[in-house]
């Protein structure tokens, strides 16, 4: 597959051959308060060991799916009424978002959701609630956390509630890392993080990718990023899929270069030059 | 790019300093934002961003220095009172009104200029009523101009993240502010939705002449826009200059950077 | 002087008793943020099902047995048939969720065992301590010292139980974000099974104190408006807190209906720990132990 | 089909701001108060008006006062029963004290006490927040009702410190039949209700909402924390003052400090909750509910169950199945039986598609 | 048509109120019952009755007057609120509707001047003979009625109208008595009294009133146990004068005495009575049948006895036919319940003789004294006589008052028949 296909859902999911018995969506729909209709068919899938990226402007349904796969939706008086989600050859959508952890399925949600009454470092051991392994172990993974997020270390006696946007996006971070799942689904990681922090969370999806084989399916905005990391890319826009592609071949496709990247065949322009109106994306015309 | 004239001091901020008990947010920090600039403050995380603009606009307050709005001091106010001073905000943990919709919310942006007492506008009769419609007038102009019209009457709650922080954005101004604080307004955002937040902050700038000061983590954003930077680390200013200035500076590459931008 | 001892002292002693109720609130609070109206039906409904076992001819420890097995039933229907739809949504409709539960609970409990009121034996005297009346002219009740005791140990078990449980720390999460808990895998469900129980326990407990005091009655519902105040004085969250509260309302009200009441024209105990509650949160907004609300932009 | 929008373009904003802006609601309104006032008092017996009507009105309204500082101000009250009996002690004592004092007059002085009050304990509210608030509310509950009870002035000394209200007369006409005092109560829950519904459309509504889904962003937006507290304390306990005096002069005629129990206060914050938290409508929904749901449940047993279980079972049984209920409809909709009706009109709109 | 004689009764079985509530309407029905069952009703005339939760409500005790007031042929005949906050919410609509309001032993005491609350019965005795019967059976403990001079009584009441409806006519008994009266109100519910207890324990009073209601009474008797004060020197009204008052307080309740205008124990022929015709047959409404003969049961019973008798005096006049309200009325302010109707009814002993007139809606007042010895209640008192004078005098003080505040011009009982 050289070009990303141009695809409506459900057939978006025939294309791509996901790695059986691994994540896959099949065709689900997702209604908020029993009328909110969200997602109207999204299928996708994640292999094992990969990283794919999920694309999409603001209100694509991006959040949606990933809590959908996590049984999050209950909380938020969503439902899916349609479709199949499938983890390991196993229907998931029934299981509690506490069972799905200890399957090794873990999200993390958008807009960091950290206790704000416990410390930094309570926030990252709740994390290892599921783990029930022993102190020194868990302790190793503490000591792992800190290693990558010396921020947390330095205020880890501080409630979360206190600590400041980036600290808190870290300790949500590093609080399912902490649970040491076979596949995290990362929500919006590099939000309100610092330039060289969002490097080193890539860095540390690449490196947990490689040496443990956690596969990834994170939404992001920053589609550079993102594409730069993930091996596979799928483009969410109003509640359905309507690209997906190795992450190279998005990455050159001149609609996502110019709506996700910000590139134009003259190379970046400055945010001070954008004008008004814009060519419309090819896929929505 | 920060060849623009900017206009005189409006905000002069001198030698801050802010604890949280042992916790030093912020150490001796002085910095001023001229009128009609866009300022920005950059810095990792922790740095203290967020801190600054909670003390320009009173939620803290620092136990040193002065902070000189229009030529008048004042060391603590209530973030009220900076509110009818002229100064609107968003904020980095986004902080709309949940339980109102889209309109509700950014009408509460024009409170401050609201004069009808509780009991006229129970009747809701002369005053109130003219004044009611005379402010949704002023909303809407906001709302078109940040093409939100379509989610008018929606709670905000529904919305997805990037439309909050729009919508909180016309909150701010929908209150006509002389000074507008953005703390990450653009996070969460794909580069085409920056590309709209940044059209309309600086519109706003040209337009109306609004005093912007801008947290952003987004360096291509900070670079493009702003006329100075502030740059904070661990509480202290380590940069102030253009954005040239402040890219080339060897303290604020390791800091921050990393790499040149 | 040595009445205002005595007073002091019978005020302290009946803080204690204020406190058993308010621990149960206290655990529920803490594990899920819900304020569980609740609690004073389930002291009744307790002790009236261990005297209903007493009075099928079982022994005391079948009885307590059988009530406790039954407090933990109801404690885990109520997880099952309240606490799980509800996940997620706004304290307020959780605490009025609990109200409707109280008045299930009181129903069942009517219902099943009968109106009668009944007597309730634990074998200790509620007399004064005869040594302590013969050198100091001081009147101890034996029954509250008893009380007193049981007060401590339970504290101490709680304490121990959060303290060296992973439990612990997992509960004040599920009480801060109930969908964050959820994510990162705590299984909320058996931790409010478990909070839920162990809160039905320290009904029963509660309740047999109580009911040997005054009785098993219905109003043994209204022992529940008696631990309010300490809970707000002592902090939703602090399982000390209770405790401490629980003696400073007791022995307030108690010195104030006896020096203040005269002047008023007394019956001032209804009001009086409100009151006192409070001047107190004026002070310290979240109690004395309370976790301090963060409030942040 | 039938509740559409669609083809109804509203070309000013004042047409958009309209109490009820699409023509399906606003003729339902109407119709439901030509209703309430044409036909209801012509059709239905004395039972209905006195017993069930005219409760369930002044219900609503203390209902809308809780609501507006609970459901919009988010300050949860446990008080409201005590700030009932202020209104009520309150305009008794105008009527008995003042010569020649109008009745309506008398219902808006007890309205105003209990504001008064309510703004006392309304205070402690700047600093302490949800449950706490809750809990210190108590204090207002346990104060108020000790006070009219000790207090012999406030009940005329009557012994048994119950007082009985004074007839309720307008320009020499005397509302004695339940239909005149039906009309009455229903004038005044509509003006009532219709202010109440202004506020909450404007910028103290506004402001409210505000500090209740966020108190500090509302104040760095420009709102003063305490002067908008303090308002929805005052409205509210106004609200339910004048609730209260309706209570005693419309309804039982003769009330005692202890009528205003604590249970009261639980009853009308299940009002609020069952009804709709912030929603004027739901005041009413709650109000029909918890004022019909135990009298029905009482005539279901009694007509057809009396036989078939003990007494004391079937008693219980409505207990029961009252607290059950509650459950279940906080389950099935958290924001109250407003919203669902609010879900169902959405559905309306979309019908016949799902979605 | 049926001929049927319909009764509301708003009756309370849950909460707080149900245990007291359960023996009370389970002897009310059962005389009732009986009736039916044994006489085949009133006069050939069968009693129907319809039970109304009021929850001890007084809002709701309203809805149920009006749901109940249609009921029937003739509509309800009687209301019988047992609650004086319910019984205050209908002074004026039972005028209106023309249905009596019978209250025995609680609601509005003045009302026993008939000639301004013709349709109110407060009957038997009320709480201001009882006070007073209080002080009698006192003073001759003491040796005396004399003897009460110097001595030190404390007034332990709910704080509420309930507790505060005895204050002044003690305060008048404690002058005309020369003893001095020490108040000490409970707060509601009354599940705590440690502070009232050291008071007395600091005042040591010769006798302790206790005017209770609820949880308050088993506790005052335990922290009574607790203070060490003597439980025969205290003496209970006589809604602190039942099994369930007692019971919950185990032995510390041993050896208090309580007031009552009906006595407990079943050993009365018309226990007996209904035991042959309704439990015999299965058809009781107590579901705990050891009750049958409590005080709460036998309360129940005399309310049962007061309805009937008003329906025959009344069937005596109008017919034997289903009466109205109005009828009932007069059946009752003609009711005349004398030594040997009482023996007819088996019920000699078991509740005082009374006789109502058009002025006097309150009968004889008499008031009976039992001691709980730790199983059940032992009668050791007569009938006791109120302060008739005093009490009277109060009541037509008090009935003026209102009368003027109404604007009630009382009846004139001279031109009444
Ligand atoms: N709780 C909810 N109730 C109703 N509608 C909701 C809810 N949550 C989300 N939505 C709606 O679902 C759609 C998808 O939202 P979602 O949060 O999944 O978008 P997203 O792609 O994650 O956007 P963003 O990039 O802004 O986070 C949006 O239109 C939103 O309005
Ligand atoms: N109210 C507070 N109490 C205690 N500590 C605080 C408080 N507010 C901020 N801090 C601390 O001050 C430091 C600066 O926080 P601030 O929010 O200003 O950072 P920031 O520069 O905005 O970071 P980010 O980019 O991550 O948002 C942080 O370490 C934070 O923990
Ligand atoms: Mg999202
Ligand atoms: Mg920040």
């Amino acid at each position: 597959m050289n070009t990303p296909t141009l695809a409506a859902a459900p057939s978006a999911a025939d294309s791509s051959s996901p790695a059986p018995g691994y994540l896959s969506i099949n065709n689900i729909e997702v209604i908020y308060d029993h009328v909110i209709l969200v997602l109207k068919g999204v299928s996708l899938a994640v292999p094992k060991g990969r990283i794919v990226a999920l694309l999409g402007a603001n209100g694509a349904g991006k959040s949606t799916t990933l809590k959908a796969i996590s049984n999050l939706l209950h909380a938020e008086r969503g439902d899916v009424t349609k479709g199949a989600i499938e983890f390991k050859g196993a229907r998931i959508d029934q299981l509690t978002p506490s069972e799905l952890v200890r399957r090794g399925v873990i999200q993390v949600m958008e807009g960091r959701h950290c206790f704000a009454h416990l410390t930094l470092e309570e926030n990252l051991l709740t994390g290892a609630y599921t783990r029930g392994s022993a102190r020194g172990e868990i302790r190793d993974s503490l000591e792992r956390v800190y290693h990558y997020f010396p921020r947390l270390k330095q205020r880890r006696m501080t409630q979360a509630g206190y600590t400041s946007g980036g600290e808190q996006q870290m300790c949500a971070i590093g609080r399912a890392l902490m649970a040491k799942p076979e596949m995290i689904l990362l929500d919006e990681p590099s939000m309100g993080l610092a330039p060289q922090i969002v490097e080193e969370i890539f860095e540390i999806v690449r490196d947990l990718n490689r040496s443990e084989q956690v596969s990834f399916l994170l939404a992001e905005q920053n589609t550079m990023v993102a594409l730069r990391y993930a091996d596979f890319g799928y483009i969410l826009e109003n509640g359905r899929v309507v690209m997906e592609g190795e992450a190279a071949d998005l990455s050159s496709n001149e609609d996502v270069k110019e709506f996700y990247l910000g590139l134009s065949a003259a190379g970046r322009k400055s945010f001070r030059d954008v004008k008004h109106y814009r060519r419309r994306k090819r896929w929505l015309s | 790019m920060s060849g623009r004239t900017s206009g005189d001091v409006i905000l002069d901020l001198q030698n801050i300093s802010l604890r949280f008990g042992g916790v030093k947010a912020l150490t001796d920090i002085s910095f001023n934002v001229r009128e009609h600039e866009i300022r920005a403050i950059i810095g990792p995380n922790g740095a203290g961003k967020s801190s600054m603009l909670n003390v320009i606009n009173g939620v803290y307050h620092p136990q040193e220095g002065r902070i000189v709005f229009h030529g008048e001091e004042r060391r603590k106010m209530e973030p009220h009172k900076a509110a009818a001073q002229g100064i609107a905000r968003t904020f980095q943990n986004i902080a709309l009104f949940k339980g109102m919709s889209v309109l509700d919310n950014i009408m509460t942006g024009r409170i401050t200029k609201m004069h009808a007492s509780f009991l006229e506008q129970a009747i809701h009769f002369g005053r109130a009523r003219r004044e009611e419609l005379e402010h949704r007038q002023k909303v809407e102009e906001v709302i078109d101009f940040l093409e939100i019209q379509h989610i008018r009457k929606t709670p905000v709650g529904r919305l997805p993240y990037g439309l909050q922080k729009r919508v909180e954005l016309a909150r701010a101004l929908a209150a006509e502010p002389t000074m507008l604080l953005l703390d990450e307004p653009m996070a969460g955002m794909n580069v085409e939705e920056k590309q709209d937040m940044c059209r309309f902050i600086l519109d706003v700038n040209d337009q109306f002449g609004t005093t912007i000061v801008l947290i952003e983590h987004d360096m291509g954003v900070v670079m493009d826009i702003s006329d100075r930077v502030v740059v904070l680390d661990y509480g202290k200013k380590i940069g102030d200059g253009t954005p040239d200035e402040v890219r080339s500076n060897p303290e604020v590459i390791s800091a921050y950077l990393g790499v040149s931008h | 002087m040595q009445f205002f001892i005595e007073v002091l002292l019978g005020g302290l002693l009946s803080g204690v008793m204020y406190s058993f109720v308010a621990l149960g609130f206290v655990l529920i609070y803490k594990a899920s943020g819900v304020f569980n109206f609740a609690q004073g039906a389930m002291v009744f409904a307790a002790a009236l099902s261990f005297v209903g076992f007493q009075n099928l001819g079982l022994s005391f420890p079948l009885a307590l047995l059988a009530a406790f097995t039954t407090m933990v039933a109801l404690g885990i229907l109520t997880e099952r048939v309240v606490l799980r739809p509800l996940v997620n949504q706004p304290p307020i409709t959780l605490f009025m969720a609990t109200i409707g539960l109280s008045y299930v609970i009181e129903g069942l409990a009517q219902g099943f065992w009968g109106a009668n009121v009944r007597g309730l034996e634990l074998g200790v005297d509620d007399v004064p301590v005869q040594w302590l009346m013969d050198s100091t002219g001081i009147g101890v009740s034996s029954f509250d010292l008893f009380g007193a005791g049981v007060a401590a140990v339970l504290v101490a078990l709680l304490a121990l139980f959060f303290q060296y449980t992973r439990i612990g720390r997992a509960l004040r999460a599920v009480a801060d974000d109930h969908q964050a808990a959820l994510s990162i895998g705590i299984p909320l469900q058996t931790i409010w099974r478990i909070v839920w129980a162990v809160a039905g326990f320290v009904a029963l407990v509660a309740g047999l104190i109580w009911g040997a005091r005054n009785g098993v009655s219905f109003s043994l519902t209204f022992t529940a408006l008696k631990a309010l105040p300490v809970l707000i004085l002592g902090g939703f969250t602090s399982i000390p807190g209770a405790i401490v509260g629980g003696l400073i309302i007791g022995s307030t009200e108690k010195l104030a209906e006896v020096y203040l009441g005269e002047y008023v024209g007394g019956g001032i105990d209804s009001w009086f720990p409100y009151m006192m509650a409070l001047t107190f949160l004026l002070i310290r907004p979240e109690g004395l132990f309370g976790e301090k609300h963060i409030d942040r932009v | 089909m039938f509740y559409r929008e669609a083809g109804q373009f509203k070309t000013t904003y004042a047409a958009d701001q309209q109490i009820f802006p699409i023509r399906q609601d606003r003729l339902g309104m109407l119709l439901l108060l030509a209703v309430a006032f044409f036909f209801v008092p012509a059709l239905l017996s004395e039972y209905w008006l006195k017993a069930i009507l005219i409760p369930f009105l002044i219900f609503s309204l203390a209902a809308l006062g809780l609501n507006i500082l609970t459901g919009y101000a988010g300050q949860l009250s446990l008080g409201s029963a005590a700030f009932m009996a202020v209104g009520a002690f309150a305009s008794y004592n105008f009527m008995l004290r003042i010569d020649g004092m109008p009745i309506l007059l008398a219902f808006i002085g007890g309205g105003v006490a209990a504001a008064l009050v309510g703004i006392a304990f309304g205070l402690p509210s700047l600093r302490i927040k949800g449950f706490y608030l809750a809990v210190a509310t108590l204090a207002a509950q346990f104060f108020i009702v000790w006070l009219l009870t000790k207090v012999g002035w406030f009940s005329d000394y009557s012994s048994s410190g119950v007082i009985t209200a004074q007839d309720m007369e307008i320009l020499g006409y005397r509302f004695v039949s339940p239909e005149a005092k039906y009309l009455l109560v229903l004038s005044i829950v509509v003006v009532l209700a219709l202010l109440a519904k202004n506020m909450v459309r404007s910028s103290v509504g506004r402001a409210w909402m505000a500090v209740r889904d966020m108190d500090v962003a509302a104040e760095v937006i420009g709102i003063r924390i305490m002067h908008t507290k303090l308002l929805a304390f005052a409205v509210s306990s106004f609200y339910c003052g004048v609730a209260g005096a309706l209570y005693a002069f419309a309804y039982l005629g003769t009330v005692e400090p202890e009528g205003f129990s604590l249970d009261l206060s639980f009853k009308i914050l299940f009002m609020v909750i069952i009804g709709g938290v912030g929603s004027i409508a739901g005041a009413f929904l709650g109000a029909a509910f918890i004022v019909l749901l135990p009298i029905a449940l009482d005539v279901v047993v009694q007509q057809w169950l009396s036989g078939l279980l003990a007494p004391s079972v079937s008693s219980n049984l409505q207990l029961i199945v009252f607290g059950g209920l509650i459950i279940f409809f906080l389950i099935v909709e958290p924001h109250g039986l407003a919203r669902l009706w609010q879900i169902g009109k959405e559905k309306l709109r979309l019908w016949p598609f799902p979605h | 048509q049926a001929k049927e004689q319909f009764i509301g009764l708003p009756s309370y079985r849950v909460g707080a109120y149900a245990a007291g509530g359960s023996g009370l309407y389970g002897g009310w029905i059962d005389y009732m019952a009986m009736i039916n069952e044994r006489d085949g009703g009133v006069g050939g005339v069968k009693l129907t009755w319809e039970e109304c939760e009021t929850e001890y409500n007084n809002a709701r005790g309203v809805e149920c007057y009006e749901r109940l007031k249609k009921k029937g042929s003739t509509g309800n005949s009687v209301f019988q609120p047992v609650s004086t906050g319910i019984t205050y919410s209908l002074l004026d609509k039972v005028v209106a509707d023309k249905i009596p309001m019978v209250t025995i032993g609680y609601g509005r005491t003045d009302a026993a001047d008939g000639r301004v609350f013709p349709w109110v019965f407060p009957m038997i005795t009320t709480y201001w003979s009882q006070a007073t019967t209080m002080v009698k059976y006192i003073g001759a403990k003491e040796g005396g009625i004399d003897k009460l001079k110097g001595k030190k009584i404390v007034y332990l009441y709910h704080d509420s109208a309930f507790g505060k409806e005895g204050l002044t006519v003690l305060e008048k008994q404690a002058q005309k008595y020369g003893f001095s009266l020490v108040l000490l109100p409970v707060a509601h519910p009354g599940n705590e009294q440690q502070s009232q207890w050291l008071r007395i324990r600091q005042e040591k009073p010769d006798w302790v009133i206790l005017w209770g209601w609820g949880v308050m009474n088993p506790t005052a008797l335990k922290a009574a146990a607790k203070t060490g004060y003597p439980r025969e020197k205290m003496v209970g009204v006589w809604w602190a004068g039942a099994e369930e008052d007692t019971v919950p307080a185990g032995d510390a309740a041993k050896g208090f005495t309580a007031a009552g205008f009906s006595v407990a124990g079943p050993n009365y022929p018309v226990i007996k009575a209904i035991q042959d015709n309704v439990y015999k047959k299965n058809k009781g409404n107590m579901e705990d049948k050891t009750r049958v003969g409590s005080v709460n049961y036998n309360r129940g019973v005399v309310h049962g006895i007061i309805t009937v008798e008003a329906i025959r005096t009344a069937q005596a006049k109008f017919g034997k036919k289903p009466l109205s309200g109005d009828e009932m009325r007069w059946g009752f302010e003609h009711l005349d319940i004398d030594a040997k109707r009482l023996k007819d009814l088996g019920a000699e002993g078991f509740m005082p003789n009374l006789k109502i007139t058009c002025a006097d809606h309150e009968g004889s007042g008499l008031v009976k004294y039992q001691q709980w010895d730790g199983k059940q209640w032992k009668i050791v008192s007569d009938w006791i006589e109120p302060d008739r004078e005093m009490v009277r005098g109060m009541i037509e003080e008090s009935a003026a008052k209102y009368a003027k505040e109404k604007g009630i011009t009382p009846r004139d009982c001279a031109k009444e028949g």
